[in-house]
């Protein structure tokens, strides 16, 4: 393998995770733009899509049992995402603090319950097998890179995912909705939107991304009680990276942290790298504390 | 509750505190001491989440800074440097000579210097970093506990360096003593209840001096204390860095009464147990934060092993009740309908989010 | 022609630009040492904006602020308040669960080096400073509880003795009168007419019936530029103002009732 | 209101001492102790381990009992935390009396452990393959030394032909001790390292190892990942195209339990190396096998560390019948002095090191979930604490 290919490869590696992280940093990027909290359960929806996954593919088995678990995982995680919002986020969300401590106790009770329904060792979600083929490069100076089917897919989930809820925040009504109040609750408010019902849609939209990255995440490993925590930090990092609630600023800091992981890797070994990332963090945040994509508003916190 | 019985408790519980080794078990008696170690650190937890709406969800770090360093140098008692003698887990892990950084804590006191400085300063200089680009709330709050994933994923892989997952155990003497006996278990818990008790009014007296207040003042309105011509961040960092060293020295008396100190202390899911403590206690009450801490850790203690799965539901219910329901935690209970308890409905409930209500 | 004192503070075609949208174009004002300044102007002017980029919160894209003779455009913000500017905001911005009298001392700490905190001791010129205006203020019968538990009316006031406590020799006051009745309007134009002369105050609001009652020069500010400046009866007299901001201000109220 | 809190902390106060009342003493019983994680991050693991480890107790009982007595195990909870195992350690010992201790998992929780049972002179059998370099008069070690389990896989992959080695494992104290062992027998044996990785423990993100794999194009892979990172690693080596069938795969933590969770069609064909198999013909092993799946279910499956915590209670049985006394001192004496036990494992016993001497086998994973085994070591591997190519003049002499 040339040099240049094992490059790219990295280059490849890193667009591949930065999808997997826009994909379970985006719901929680939006609602923290709309609401300013931060949902610690939401690794557990992440978790719950796998088992969505796992249990879809229990009824419709075949090649086609992951295209129909996407949209079933999306629909389940909302709901459940739905209902969070409703019963514990909405009643705390003047308190982002504790929210964020009583949204880490729904993840402990979701992760217990899930291991007693499916039990500690966790589930196979098997990857369909017109998946299970690479893209290799046999000649020129790029000779050697293998691409395996399953990351390409996943670097078109995110895309697909990106576009449309780009579509849906640039150009419906409830997208209108969702920056009016964004941008000025108690204005928007005023003009007679309802700012609680936007809450909502807007946080069972955002689970729902993540049980389909649930679903994402089952091709590639386990789907256990805990599989959430593994992504979660990371996630966690991009939207503090992202700036407030910006799609563009989400995305880019996604593949600011997945290429600086992947590049970094190839000098220093993973435990390592996972160091220098909180470092290139905290530097970061003194050159842009306010995250990649700023939008000046007079509206500054108080 | 009166002036009158409130003093009766507070000797009551001094009294009790001192003569435990006398009247519980053993056993009972390393428990208390090892949860008063951790209820140091609870202090610490109040000061900055209570009193300077600092939320960290990366305690374990300091706690664990504390502790090797006292660990450190309870590993190199003993062993006769200038022979090449080296702990056991760096002879397996392929090291061929003892690390630079690991001689001074060959002498206890600088190991002790250590317990208070690392995680003091540490914790201060990390925070000023963070504060003084006005980045706090939620965001803090996942900095540090990515902080304390890197930490915990940083000491379990530079095994030759800190043990790894093993952590640091097996130790039997400091300053030539014998610290695995009965004898010794007594002295080390009578250090740890002078610690808490000495905390306790440290704490108390900073709470009160005018520090107390402008630390009050920053948690209430940040800006309006910037506007008033003060600057909030040193305010922030003394009182985090104060939480630093009082999560050390509850490190280092933990390690004590342990007898290890290993990663699993430090990582991201202990890290934020230790918030829930004082959640359950009463962020606002310094003694809410001991018992807290008491209350939750005996509980643990009693139900994991019979109920292990039971325990992770009640957990994750504390979590969400004490937050939702009881705001100033237990504590906040005996003073209904005034003190605390109203105070953080009020300044919990300032920020309304949707003004279409 | 009289001789008019130096300015205290000087904004020179200052112009703030939030991506796009001016909030503030090319103003310039001069306001006099120990004197009063009413800025009114409709809903959306740019008055807090003005407010704001004297107190460096926001920072202007061009343009200057001078202060006491000297340049504070791009001074921290506690610095400008060191150097004596100090606001109050616009919804009130009392510390709510420190006392009445906490408050006070807070805002009129002398020495605000961090490391001078740790004492219990307040300086006893501090306490009697702000035993003092505690009385200016008309809150001693609050002193010791906390301002969570005062009258919308009463944070106003506390307010105000904060930013009076700090010393400060321009008092920025954004509409200190918000949400109040009339007679506590009235009590709020009485205190603000005592601190003159030790202070520069500069007030907004948009109670015309305070306003009056206050009497001071007025600069009318209308999307982000000076419309007109003069005495109150000038500025009633005004027909563009009247069209641009008074008979607006009251066809838009409904809409923000 | 305040009355419904109160009414929570009283509950939470209730469970606290309801709890805490303790096994009734009678004269005709005798209390172990059983230490495993029930909760956290090994219970995964340290559960069934903990099932055979009672199942064993069950099974003496109902066949009259040791010594005349009813064997009482007394269960707590290690918590995966090691100072947790520490202190359930010192509660069995100073509270329970218990007269020995089975458990632990972790090399964390027995290290934690370790200066516990010095301290109260009592003896803890611990039952999981480990990374050696310890030697504890206080501790019977069954589960298998580098030397029976990585160093056997490492003569089977030479024998094989194999030449370049990339070692891959979680970033912990076992694969890290386990491959500087294997590097130097490499390099002593003239073979080649192609490579050498670690991942934080539950890592779930490979794409840069297999980059560096495809790169180094090693003949096999010694794989010391633990748990879930074995999924995520396996599914990402087909998704690349490296079945175990094209690029061989030694592995030491995946047994049969893992083989069941983690479908064996992602692994079929891919090695391990244990002293143990559940299918090892022999009627103990059979008989064993039969108890197990009656209680847990047809579908069940038994391990290696689950059949060593099984054998630990009969040989610790054996031992207190030579001895004739349950102290734990003169117990673990007897032990040492037994001739081979019959045990599920076949003919074991322990050495005057207080480690297991035991035989080696590789196995090959079928479609079923089970392994074939395909090498068997020449005759039982004595116990080697301390390898001396690695750590050379390190011995472990405990005087009985």
């Amino acid at each position: 393998m040339h040099e240049s290919a094992f490059l790219l490869g990295q280059v490849f590696n890193g667009f591949s995770v930065a999808s997997l992280f826009i994909l379970a940093a985006l719901g929680l990027a939006l609602s923290f733009g709309l609401m300013r909290v931060i949902n610690m359960a939401h690794g557990e929806m992440l978790m719950l899509g796998g088992y969505l996954a796992y249990m879809t593919l229990q009824i419709v088995p075949g090649p086609l049992g992951i295209l129909v678990a996407m949209p079933v995982a999306f629909v389940g995680a909302g709901i459940v995402g739905g209902f969070l919002e409703f019963a514990v986020i909405h009643r705390l969300s003047a308190r982002p603090l504790d929210t964020l401590l009583a949204t880490w106790g729904v993840s402990l009770v979701l992760q217990q319950a899930a291991r007693n329904m499916f039990g500690a060792i966790g589930v196979e979600v098997t990857a369909p097998t017109w998946l299970n083929h690479t893209v290799s490069i046999h000649s020129g100076f790029l000779s050697g890179l293998d691409l395996p089917d399953t990351r390409i897919f996943i670097l078109i989930v995110a895309a697909i995912v990106l576009g449309l809820i780009a579509a849906l925040l640039n150009k419906t009504r409830l997208g209108l909705y969702v920056r009016a109040v964004n941008q000025d609750r108690p204005t928007a408010a005023a003009m007679g939107v309802n700012a609680r019902l936007i809450d909502l849609a807007v946080f069972a939209l955002g689970t729902g991304v993540a049980g389909l990255a649930g679903v994402i995440l089952a091709l590639l490993g386990p789907v256990t009680p805990t599989v959430g925590q593994s992504y979660i930090v990371p996630a966690f990092l991009v939207v503090i990276l992202g700036g407030l609630g910006s799609l563009v600023g989400t995305t880019i800091a996604s593949l600011i942290i997945g290429l600086f992981t992947a590049l970094i890797e190839i000098f220093v070994d993973v435990s390592v790298a996972q160091v220098l990332l909180l470092v290139f963090v905290i530097l970061f945040i003194q050159i842009r504390p306010q995250g990649v994509i700023t939008v000046r508003t007079r509206a500054l916190e108080g | 509750m009166t002036f009158q019985k409130k003093y009766i408790f507070a000797a009551a519980a001094i009294l009790f505190g001192a003569l435990a080794p006398f009247i519980i078990n053993p056993y009972e008696l390393s428990l208390l001491g090892r949860f008063l170690a951790l209820s140091i650190l609870a202090m610490g937890i109040m000061l900055t989440w209570g009193e300077a709406g600092i939320l960290s969800l990366g305690q374990g770090v300091f706690f664990g800074l504390g502790g090797y360093a006292l660990a450190m140098h309870l590993k190199l008692e003993g062993l006769n440097l200038a022979n090449g003698d080296m702990p056991d887990f760096m002879v397996w892990s392929g090291v061929s000579a003892l690390p630079g950084f690991w001689y001074p804590f060959a002498n206890p006191y600088f190991s002790l210097a250590c317990v208070v400085i690392v995680p003091g300063a540490f914790a201060a200089a990390f925070s000023w970093l963070v504060f003084r680009r006005r980045v706090g709330g939620v965001y803090f709050a996942l900095i540090t506990q990515a902080l304390a994933l890197a930490f915990s994923t940083l000491l379990i892989s530079q095994q030759a360096y800190t043990g790894g997952f093993n952590g640091l155990t097996d130790y039997s003497t400091m300053f030539g003593i014998d610290i695995t006996t009965e004898y010794a278990a007594r002295y080390i818990y009578w250090i740890t209840f002078l610690f808490v008790v000495a905390v306790y009014f440290f704490l108390r007296w900073l709470l009160a001096s005018r520090y107390g207040v402008m630390l009050r003042a920053t948690r209430d309105g940040e800006n309006r204390v910037r506007f008033l011509g003060h600057d909030p961040v040193p305010y922030k960092v003394v009182a985090f860095g104060i939480a630093g060293a009082l999560a050390g020295i509850g490190g280092a008396l933990f390690t004590l009464h342990a007898g290890v100190v290993s990663p699993a202390l430090v990582g991201v899911v202990p890290s934020i147990e230790m918030v829930v403590w004082v959640a359950v206690g009463g962020r606002n009450i310094l003694w809410g934060a001991i018992a807290g801490t008491l209350l939750v850790n005996f509980a643990k203690d009693q139900i994991s092993s019979a109920f292990p799965s039971l325990w992770l539901y009640g957990l994750g219910a504390l979590f969400i009740l004490a937050v939702s329901f009881l705001p100033a935690g237990i504590a906040g209970l005996f003073r209904p309908g005034s003190g605390e308890e109203r105070v953080m409905r009020r300044i919990l409930s300032r920020r309304k989010l949707s003004t279409a209500e | 022609m009289n001789a008019i004192p130096a300015p205290i503070l000087m904004m020179e075609n200052v112009t703030v630009d939030f991506d796009g949208f001016k909030a503030l174009t090319d103003v310039s004002l001069n306001l006099t040492p120990g004197d009063l300044r009413i800025l009114i102007g409709p809903n959306g002017a740019g008055k807090s904006t003005l407010c704001d980029t004297i107190i460096g919160r926001v920072r202007p894209t061009s343009g200057k602020i001078i202060f006491k003779d000297q340049v504070i455009t791009n001074l921290p913000e506690q610095e400008i308040v060191r150097r004596g500017i100090c606001r109050k905001f616009q919804t009130p911005g009392v510390l709510p669960t420190l006392t009445v009298f906490e408050n006070l001392l807070v805002a009129g700490r002398k020495n605000r080096a961090w490391y001078r905190s740790f004492t219990t001791k307040t300086p006893p010129a501090e306490t009697a400073r702000a035993e003092e205006i505690l009385t200016q203020i008309g809150l001693e019968d609050r002193r010791n509880i906390i301002a969570a538990d005062l009258a919308h009316g009463e944070k106003q006031w506390l307010e105000i003795g904060m930013v009076v406590a700090t010393d400060a020799d321009l008092l920025l006051l954004d509409e200190p009168t918000a949400g109040m009745g009339p007679t506590d309007t009235q009590r709020t134009a009485q205190l603000i007419l005592s601190l003159l002369g030790r202070h520069a105050v500069l007030v907004i609001d948009h109670d015309m019936s305070f306003v009056e009652a206050l009497n001071g020069y007025v600069t009318v500010l209308h999307q982000g530029q000076i419309l007109a400046e003069g005495t109150v009866a000038e500025i009633r007299a005004d027909a563009q103002v009247t069209a641009v901001y008074l008979g607006r201000a009251e066809d838009a109220e409904p809409a923000h009732a | 209101m305040a009355m419904k809190k109160f009414g929570t902390a009283a509950a939470l106060l209730a469970a606290t001492m309801l709890s805490s009342v303790t096994v009734a003493h009678a004269d005709g019983t005798v209390k172990v102790g059983v230490l495993q994680s029930l909760s956290g991050t090994m219970a995964i693991s340290e559960v069934p381990l903990e099932d055979a480890e009672l199942l064993a107790i069950d099974q003496i009982n109902a066949s009259g009992g040791l010594l005349g007595k009813q064997i009482v195990p007394v269960e707590e909870d290690g918590a995966s935390d090691p100072s947790t195992f520490a202190q359930k350690a010192t509660k069995l010992i100073e509270e329970d009396g218990v007269v020995t201790v089975f458990g632990g998992w972790t090399s964390s929780s027995r290290k934690a452990m370790l200066p516990v049972f010095q301290r109260f002179h009592n003896l803890l059998w611990y039952p999981v393959q480990f990374e050696g370099n310890e030697c504890s008069p206080n501790i019977m070690y069954s589960g298998a030394q580098p030397n029976q389990q990585a160093l056997p896989a490492l003569t089977w992959a030479e024998q094989k032909g194999y030449k370049s080695y990339f070692l891959l494992g979680s970033d912990y104290v076992y694969p890290r001790t386990a491959n500087l062992i294997l590097k130097k027998h490499i390099a002593h044996d003239g073979m080649t390292l192609a490579g050498e990785e670690y991942v934080p423990l539950g890592g779930t993100d490979f794409s840069s190892i297999i980059a560096e794999i495809q790169q180094s194009k090693p003949d096999i892979i010694i794989n010391t990942l633990n748990g879930d990172s074995n999924v995520s690693f396996f599914k990402q080596m087909a998704a690349a195209g490296m079945t175990p069938d094209k690029l061989p795969v030694m592995s030491f933590s995946i047994a049969e339990p893992e083989a069941k969770a983690m479908g064996p069609s992602l692994l079929a064909g891919s090695f391990t190396s244990w002293n143990y198999f559940e299918s090892l013909p022999g009627p103990t092993n059979a008989a064993f096998v039969a108890a197990y799946k009656a209680k847990f279910g047809a579908d069940s499956v038994v391990d290696d560390p689950m059949v060593h915590g099984y054998a630990d209670v009969y040989v610790w049985a054996a031992a207190v019948k030579k001895a004739g006394t349950f102290a734990p001192l003169k117990v673990r004496d007897a032990a040492v002095e037994l001739a081979a036990q019959d045990t599920p494992l076949g003919g074991v016993g322990f050495a005057a090191n207080q480690s297991m001497y035991q035989t080696g086998y590789i196995g090959e994973l079928q479609p079923d979930g089970q392994f074939k085994i395909v090498w068997t070591s020449p005759g039982l591997i004595q116990p080697v604490p301390y390898d001396p190519l690695t750590f050379p003049g390190k011995v472990c002499k405990i005087p009985h």
